[in-house]
């Protein structure tokens, strides 16, 4: 099973060189701290930032300079500010290669449902409506299961939707899957973690197709 | 014709109860402090405030907040502030959560004069209910309107005093869109120079869509994750 | 009978202090040359400029700074650069104060056609159509009649039109007029021009009510 | 990935005939020169043009117009033109005028992932026939389609190697707008600087919408209107 930074290290190996990124709040943050060598790729952060960099040196934040988790960070060279329509307007005409996001819920067909428990919490959506309807390629960063040890990878979503046949690929702390026509395709299983365990902890429709190999960091 | 005010009370004197306020903002970043707490004092009641978050419950929005000054509130993200969610639950407060980049082109809308636009987001999602529905290409998008707000209360780092405004780094976020947006736009910056002084080539919002401007006093820019890396790392 | 500046001058009257104006090409931008004492407006180019100020002086010219008619220019202080979607976003959203333009044809209803002739001449319409179609306040300049000595202020436009309903009030070289709902109402006319001859010069339908003024400059 | 090309040949290399073009400018003022200057030497057919005006007979898009590369021109403003005019006249070249606002929204709506914006321009006239018309809030209003084009060629002041954009004065029009609807997006720029060196504050175009730069040879900039004051005015 896989701890948070080791999910974060799987899902580095998504990033291709020249790819703009947008990281969504929590695990894929962690994302940042894995970019492999000689790959150059550009953060996006959707409250108005190309070119995010890491956190700023104790001392030197800036409350003028935040990502869209409201963290002090900084800039990297050929960074670019610019208001929010902008942001979105990039979103939205699919500028971005990749936007990698956290989901409380995935649906074998795709839907993700990350905003929302009903009579429990209303944060809002931020921006992961936009991102989700928009992007072209959109990865999800999740525990297979929630701490009742049920299952987040459903037939259909129960949780209000954040956006419907979106999701492309999910690594969570147990494999990592495509969704497909099909429903869910298990690709790799975490190192130790077994094919069985990964189908009990699916609810939704899983394709295993011959041998899963261990996931390679 | 002057547009410069003295301070955020005598920029803010005609604000009235029940008045539409779009406030810029993402999170604490680039909030129009002093005009909040002018807001605050005046105890204008009533008000619908259009602002991508809630402030947190003793700074920003959240003051509005504390004082039920606040009838609805229009916004993309509010999960900083147990005051809000009080009201919310309570029923006290009208909540309308929609998708971010949805409120920053509402914003973009009104201020370019163009009454709806088309976005994807949020379609199939409990943000469609009741929303016009269209398919351009094979993609589904939901019809939005303009917001059709009474006042813009933006803040930007520099101004002029023909109004012309800079923002700096990610605190620019909602502030130009909020600000060509309002019927009135009243915009609070760290400093005001005389016309002249800003490069012509690199305004963010021309002063065309400001009405009033002034210097604000006392920023506190409170800073709502400090992150760091030690020196050490 | 008044010339170019003469109309100019008259249009000047226009304008009120704290205005932002657009000026189309031809007898509309020589209204700068007359903007009263005391009074301070901000002159829009819609290729992407607030604060439009005079020619420069020879051996000042720069290529990268026109006016919409494609004259070179300076700024004054207070101006500012955009780009067209934002320079006809300010215009579609009213917050250009008012709009001086040239016409071939008005309509008693304020329609307005001046960018096709056709057969003859088709430039195209620049950015007529979007400001006639946002601006609230739309002052036409124009002869009252054509070189053959007809009228220009007609019932109906007979060539293609650029905007409908959309022109308040029309400065000519004879006269000065509303255009209200029962049609044109004369409210001024130039020195040494008689009602009657106004009156025979105007194609649409005229209202003359009382005594009609000379213009003041 | 390296986003700098040398000159504007290497830039344009897989510019194909039948091609979609949007080219920035207004009238002649921030007009890619070395882009069409190597369009023109490529001789590539057929091309369908997007840009506000045609440039006159012997420069800018003129130059295209002159060798018949051109099968249709999208502009607002053609009318410094006897090639164009004749081209039009005799059935040659296929012209689509559009009002310049709806060129420019059209532009943006592509770059903002936007499938189509309404806007009043031309409600009434010849340009409606055949368009969507819809009513908001008592106003008549044309739906007019985002552009869907190949390449995006643009001029801007100066650029950096990660392709952030910054325009100067009135050369900025349509450029920024055009840069952001291109599927390949092509600037040429004055000087081509490192990242890093160009304030991130006052970057007009955000690298992500552009795919390649290179640093333009021997700008001509013509002016159009030669208008000045003597100095004794």
């Amino acid at each position: 099973m896989l701890n948070k930074n080791q999910i974060a290290q799987r899902l580095a190996k998504e990033l291709q060189d020249g790819f703009y990124v947008n990281l969504g709040i929590g695990i894929p943050t962690l994302v940042a701290n894995y970019i492999p060598e000689g790959i150059s790729v550009v953060l996006q952060s959707e409250n108005g930032l190309l070119g995010m960099g890491p956190f700023p040196f104790e001392g030197e934040e800036d409350a003028d300079l935040i990502n869209a988790g409201k963290q002090t960070i900084t800039t990297v060279p050929g960074s670019s500010f610019f208001d929010s329509a902008m942001s979105f307007g990039m979103i939205r005409a699919g500028k971005v290669d990749l936007t990698i996001l956290g989901a409380m819920e995935v649906s074998e067909t795709g839907d993700i449902a990350n905003w929302k428990i009903p009579g429990k919490m209303v944060k809002g959506m931020g921006g992961a409506m936009d991102l989700v309807a928009s992007a072209k390629n959109i990865v999800v960063a999740m525990m297979h299961t929630n701490p009742k040890g049920e299952s987040k990878l459903l037939h259909r979503c129960v949780l209000p939707l954040t956006g419907i046949g979106c999701v492309k690929k999910i690594v969570s702390d147990l494999a990592v899957l495509d969704i497909t026509n099909e429903g869910f395709k298990l690709l790799e299983r975490a190192p130790g973690v077994s094919v069985e365990e990964i189908i009990a902890k699916t609810a939704g429709k899983l394709i295993v197709d011959g041998e899963i190999p261990e996931m390679q960091f | 014709m002057n547009k410069v005010f003295n301070n955020a009370d005598e920029a803010l004197k005609d604000i009235y109860d029940g008045a539409i306020l779009l406030l810029g903002g993402f999170g604490l970043c680039g909030i129009p402090e002093n005009c909040i707490n002018a807001i605050v004092k005046k105890d204008t009641k009533n008000l619908t405030c259009i602002s991508n978050n809630a402030g947190v419950d003793d700074f920003g929005i959240g003051l509005m907040l504390q004082k039920k000054q606040v009838k609805k509130m229009i916004a993309s993200y509010v999960g900083e502030n147990a005051e809000f969610e009080r009201q919310l639950l309570s029923g006290e407060l009208e909540v309308d959560l929609i998708p971010q980049g949805t409120l920053a082109t509402r914003c973009m809308a009104a201020g370019y004069g163009m009454p709806a636009i088309f976005t994807p987001a949020g379609v199939g999602t409990e943000v469609a209910i009741g929303k016009e529905v269209r398919i351009f290409d094979n993609k589904t998008y939901l019809l939005e309107y303009a917001f059709d707000a009474d006042f813009a209360i933006v803040k930007a780092w520099k101004g002029d005093t023909d109004g012309n405004l800079i923002y700096k780094a990610t605190a620019r976020n909602f502030n130009p869109l909020m600000a060509m947006a309002g019927k009135i736009t009243i915009a609070e910056v760290e400093e005001v120079v005389p016309a002249g002084e800003l490069d012509p080539n690199q305004i963010h919002t021309p002063g065309i869509y400001v009405h009033r401007i002034f210097e604000g006093k006392n920023y506190e820019k409170r800073i709502e994750q400090r992150t760091v890396k030690k020196l050490a790392d």
